[in-house]
């Protein structure tokens, strides 16, 4: 059985199935059922054990690069903490990022509004918008969140803005909601401000780094981690909600199978030509 | 299907497709939307650290702290001291040093005064050692060393199997990184070990990049298809 | 006196930053808090000087007909464009409707996903032509992989639904995450936290002078 | 007196509210009898160690009517003054059940007096007696953090010990890194076939530490093809590290003793914009054809195409990363890769230098520490003794 053939395969062939694979189910979906597990259960927990009306960090480090895995996670998780009637304050520590995690964070606010829930901007959430310096950003909060951020994102003095009065430094806050797509992100945060400033922490992040997080979710550092669409789809089936995350797992299901198809596949072809060449 | 009549949503989706075309082959349309992409980028970083960071951090504050105004609002400042009295988190006067430091950065540009930049760079790399040292030293070095601390027998089987394993997992992977001695005799056996460890905690890593990189191309098809082509 | 003062300078930061993590007095916190403060300051001017440092060198590029200068033609025009429109936009240039907010969603946005959207197609095409067992590790990686990829989507667990609920691969995809994965991955953390205290050490003492270069 | 930082604006009608609220659902119950709630107990105050001074804890007894059933406990009011008679200014409300508060937003060195009530329908009733002076206390030392300073200090002095001994002639012994022979032996195949090094000292910019380990490589890389006279490449993403990169490749043809050959051109400045800077190198391994691509230093998700397209050209590739999440990549489809912190052993090898071989035998010395520390550790857990556990306990 001679499976050169396929060894001289043009890539673009394997690009072309992988592009159908995707389409597919975006637009007949299969519905393969999701399934749940411990450490997104445990992220929801810890959201819903936040007492009511408390003052909440949620620092949304990423940019365009990472917005299929995190914008279903940001909207979800703000969504579940206005429900709680929690304030929450949001940061963007990445340099693309923050003018799309505004728009996120906005056009969520503007559904719960057309739902009839009272939410306004500068009293039950505020975007404070970008700033550089990595793990410098990070321990400036602690001295106080004003000193770092003086103004938000759309150009307001941070002092005027009332939610902020009530905030002083990391002990304002009950928790961080860190959703990260890498540096600076979940581990600058447990390094710098978790440990050093008792502030508990969950973290939302890209399927790529969810495996270095893990340790930090077993020494109880993290108390839940979101690990990539299928933790945003695993959370949004746990909050009752059919998101962009849960509508993309069915093609994530069937290019997953392809992958591993290919990978076995790769080696069998090089198994049989190692095979019968003399 | 109802193609969006948003001239926003046309740009983007033709510059997406310029990008996907390099999937066929590295052509025209592909380098002039990479180069409109680098042109973009470089341009957006230096307005977004103009406008975040160099004036409300820094302009700001100095405008205050010598003018005595609001520099928005052009209202008096109504304070005590003069623009070096600063106490934590008020620096006034005191923002002309990362200011000039700032600039100094520019020296790097012309050959013979480079050497001015230094300064800078000085700061900015004795400020991040000191950072990234403590950082890691707590949060990846002592907590998660006092986080294997655990019980290796004492409740259920199975949950002291799998301490069992965890730490023997740990220690030979730790040994693996060994480099006082070859790794020869025990300590050959335990790195041989180790290495098993590792080499399956990449393969969960490979699995989970897969999935990250795969939601990348959901993410872009279902701005083609519900965006731009109105297919619901 | 070109190096010597820059390092000690260094020095003195790096040990001043260090004692802060143990200090929390107020002579001590206060310097270690402006100190990061200008931090940040500096490394936003260092974003400024990449974007100049960019245009420099495709304005010479094209001055010197380098391949490809129209297409660096663009660049700057564009690089150009953008920070002229951002400047004149001033404070509220992120506000809803601004044309740097278009550039922002509509270019830099759309591309750079799309640019990350490549990477599924590689992915597919590296697991089938580049992704070779050629040893035992690679073999461990391999299988590693597969349990992990098939076990963390709903299809996994339809596959292996035939068997007992602790054996299926959603459940193994668990195990391997929690227990080899967690003890490997916990141990490079440990090395490499070591390599960046060694690395900060060596800044702090002013032996690490790669930064400065080796001119005079 | 000003008011406090974090003036409480809000919470004061708030609370008016909820007490008129409580009021009408009591009179609406009707058969139950209302009365204030009776004081809760003993408050005392206390300064939180190992802090700048900004903060308090407060602990009291409960009323004693603040049981789950009996609705006469709707919380407690926690109010604090500067002088022992007031004016007093409201800290915060906590729920019922809670016995203690920490207020964290006090002047550091200035005494302060607390009281506590329990409000409920019926009214507000005082603890009888205050308490205070509480002065918040700056430490010198936060003493939770030792076993950091413990394990840093034994790991800087092990490494200060070793940078002697190797400075001073005693060369530690360092295993031969199986890497650094494949480094080698990619430049060897490329000068064989007349094509030049592809050298990448990552992505990022000079603040990650990685991408010091993939210049102090370049170095020696560099000294290897001025030595062989093949042509090397070097594009890099940041203006920091592009500066530092043009040094570390002329010092390498210095220390070969062929300043001259020194090409200014070979070392690039490309883009940070990670996407731009991968199709430049692309661009460079299909149309240069480097037989030998060395990729050391902090990489991101660029590594996959990267790996997968140098693959294709057929070219031997070595890769260094201490970024776990791409090493999967590197591991498949390069000949050999350096793993973690294998990079920063190749650097200190490479290199020889005293810095180097020291900082590594030092944590070689203190892993051995951190193995034994572990091993003891969970004995210890095992026997249901937690001293050790929690002297590491950092916060």
């Amino acid at each position: 059985m001679n499976l050169s053939w396929l060894e001289k395969l043009d890539r673009r062939w394997l690009f072309l199935i992988v592009g159908v694979l995707v389409m597919g189910p975006l637009l007949r979906p299969i519905g393969v059922p999701l399934g749940s597990s411990k450490p997104v259960k445990q992220f929801h927990d810890a959201i819903a054990a936040i007492p009511e009306g408390a003052i909440v960090l949620m620092s949304c480090d990423y940019d365009p690069g990472g917005k299929p895995e995190l914008v279903p996670m940001t909207r979800t998780a703000f969504r579940q903490l206005m429900e709680r009637h929690c304030r929450v304050v949001i940061t963007c520590l990445w340099t693309g990022g923050s003018g799309l995690v505004d728009e996120t964070i906005e056009g969520m606010a503007q559904e719960m509004r057309a739902e009839g829930k009272d939410i306004v901007y500068g009293r039950d959430y505020v975007d404070l918008g970008y700033k550089a310096g990595y793990e410098a950003v990070m321990v400036l909060m602690g001295k106080g969140i004003a000193n770092a951020f003086p103004q938000d994102q759309r150009a307001n003095a941070t002092s005027s803005l009332p939610l902020m009065r009530e905030v002083r430094d990391y002990s304002s806050f009950a928790m961080l909601v860190n959703i990260s797509a890498g540096y600076p992100g979940t581990k600058e945060w447990v390094q710098q401000v978790n440990s050093r400033f008792h502030l508990p922490m969950v973290s939302g992040c890209t399927a790529v780094s969810a495996p270095e997080y893990y340790p930090y979710l077993q020494s109880g550092q993290l108390r839940g981690l979101l690990g990539g669409m299928a933790g945003a789809a695993e959370y949004e089936k746990l909050r009752g909600e059919k998101g962009s995350a849960t509508k993309g797992m069915d093609a994530q299901s069937l290019a997953h199978a392809f992958v591993a198809l290919c990978i076995v596949l790769g080696n069998v072809v090089q198994w049989t030509k190692r095979r019968t060449t003399p | 299907m109802t193609l969006s009549h948003d001239f926003g949503t046309w740009v983007a989706a033709l510059l997406t497709l310029c990008i996907f075309s390099f999937l066929y082959k590295d052509n025209p349309l592909y380098k002039f939307a990479e180069h409109l992409f680098v042109g973009v980028s470089a341009g957006y970083y230096i307005v977004l650290n103009f406008w975040t960071v160099v004036v409300p951090n820094l302009y700001d504050p100095l405008y205050r702290a010598f003018t005595r105004h609001d520099p928005i609002t052009h209202a008096v400042v109504e304070r005590t001291g003069g623009p070096f009295a600063g106490s934590v988190g008020d620096y006034r006067g005191w923002f002309l040093i990362p200011g000039l430091l700032g600039l100094l950065l520019f020296t790097r540009l012309v050959r013979r005064v480079d050497w001015l930049s230094r300064w800078s760079l000085a700061v900015i790399i004795g400020v991040y050692a000191g950072l990234k040292t403590t950082g890691f030293a707590q949060g990846d070095l002592v907590a998660q060393a006092q986080a294997s601390l655990q019980p290796l027998w004492g409740h259920d089987f199975w949950t002291s199997v799998n301490a069992i394993l965890f730490t023997i997992g740990l220690l030979t992977s730790l040994l693996f990184f060994f480099y006082s001695r070859e790794h020869k005799g025990s300590l050959g056996i335990a790195a041989r070990t180790g290495i098993v460890f590792l080499m399956v905690s990449f393969g969960a890593g490979y699995g989970y990049t897969v999935m990250s990189r795969l939601s990348l191309l959901i993410g872009r098809f279902q701005f083609l298809l519900n965006d731009w082509l109105g297919m619901k | 006196m070109k190096r010597e003062l820059p390092l000690l300078l260094t020095a003195v930061i790096g040990l001043f930053m260090l004692l802060s993590f143990f200090v929390p007095h107020h002579v001590v916190s206060v310097p270690a808090d402006f100190l990061q403060q200008c931090a940040v300051i500096v490394v936003a001017f260092g974003y400024v000087l990449g974007g100049a440092n960019a245009l420099s060198v495709n304005l010479s590029a094209i001055a010197r007909r380098q391949p490809d200068w129209p297409y660096k033609l663009v660049l700057v025009a564009t690089l150009l464009f953008t920070v002229l429109i951002g400047l004149k936009e001033g404070r509220h240039w992120q506000d809803g409707n601004t044309i740097s907010m278009f550039l922002y969603n509509q270019l830099y946005s759309s591309m750079q996903a799309t640019m990350f959207a490549l990477l599924a197609f590689f992915i597919a095409s590296a697991a089938f032509r580049a992704f070779r067992v050629r040893t035992v590790e690679a073999g461990l990686l391999a299988a590693a992989a597969l349990i992990v990829m098939l076990g963390r989507v709903p299809i996994g667990d339809q596959l292996t639904a035939w068997l007992p609920e602790p054996v299926r691969l959603g459940a193994v995809q668990d195990w391997i995450m929690n227990v080899p994965q967690n003890a490997a991955k916990r141990a490079v953390l440990m090395g490499a936290a070591l390599g960046v205290m060694a690395t900060g050490l060596r800044v702090i003492l002013g032996i690490e002078r790669s930064y400065l270069g080796g001119g005079d | 007196m000003t008011t406090e930082p974090g003036a409480h604006g809000p919470v004061r009608p708030l609370l008016a509210g909820v007490l008129v609220l409580a009021v009408l659902a009591a009179g609406a119950a009707g058969a139950q009898e209302i009365h204030p709630p009776a004081p809760p107990s003993s408050l005392t105050v206390a300064d939180v160690p190992n802090d700048a001074g900004s903060a308090l804890t407060l602990a009291w007894k409960l009323s004693p009517d603040d049981s789950a059933g009996r609705r006469l406990v709707a919380g407690y009011r926690l109010e604090r003054a500067v002088a022992p008679e007031g004016p007093w200014t409201l800290v915060d409300s906590i729920a019922p059940g809670t016995a203690a508060r920490v207020d964290a937003g006090v002047h550091r060195n200035t005494p302060y007096f607390y009281r506590v009530a329990a409000y409920g329908p019926g009214g507000v009733t005082f603890a009888l007696a205050n308490a205070g002076p509480g002065i918040g206390r700056e430490t010198w030392f936060n003493l939770t953090r030792t076993s950091v300073l413990t394990f840093m200090l034994t790991f800087y002095l092990l490494v200060l010990f070793f940078m002697e001994r190797a400075r001073t002639g005693q060369k530690p012994f360092v295993r031969r890194l199986a890497g650094i022979d494949a480094i080698e032996e990619a430049i060897g195949r490329a000068t064989e076939m007349g094509r030049p090094v592809l050298y990448v000292p990552g992505i990022q910019d000079i603040d990650d530490i990685q991408t010091v380990a993939g210049l102090v490589i370049l170095e020696s890389v560099a000294k290897l093809t001025a030595r062989y006279e093949t042509p090397i490449r070097v594009p890099v993403a940041y203006p920091i590290p592009f500066t530092i990169a043009q040094e570390m490749v002329k010092s390498g043809y210095l220390n070969a003793g062929r300043p001259e050959a020194y090409d200014p051109d070979s070392v690039q400045f490309v883009s940070p914009e990670q996407f731009a800077f991968v199709a430049k190198l692309t661009g460079i391994m299909l149309r240069d054809r480097p037989a030998a691509h060395i990729f050391m230093g902090s990489f991101y998700a660029e590594s996959l195409m990267l790996a997968e397209t140098g693959f294709q050209t057929g070219a031997i590739q070595v890769a260094g990363t201490a970024n776990v999440h791409q090493l999967p990549f590197f591991v498949v489809a390069c000949d050999y890769t350096l793993i973690g912190e294998e990079l920063y052993a190749a650097s200190a090898y490479l290199s020889g230098e005293a810095r180097l071989v020291g900082g590594l035998k030092g944590a070689d010395m203190l892993k051995l520490l951190m193995i034994l520390t572990i091993l003891v550790g969970c004995l210890l857990e095992s026997f249901g003794v937690h001293g050790l556990t929690t002297w590491m306990e950092t916060q």
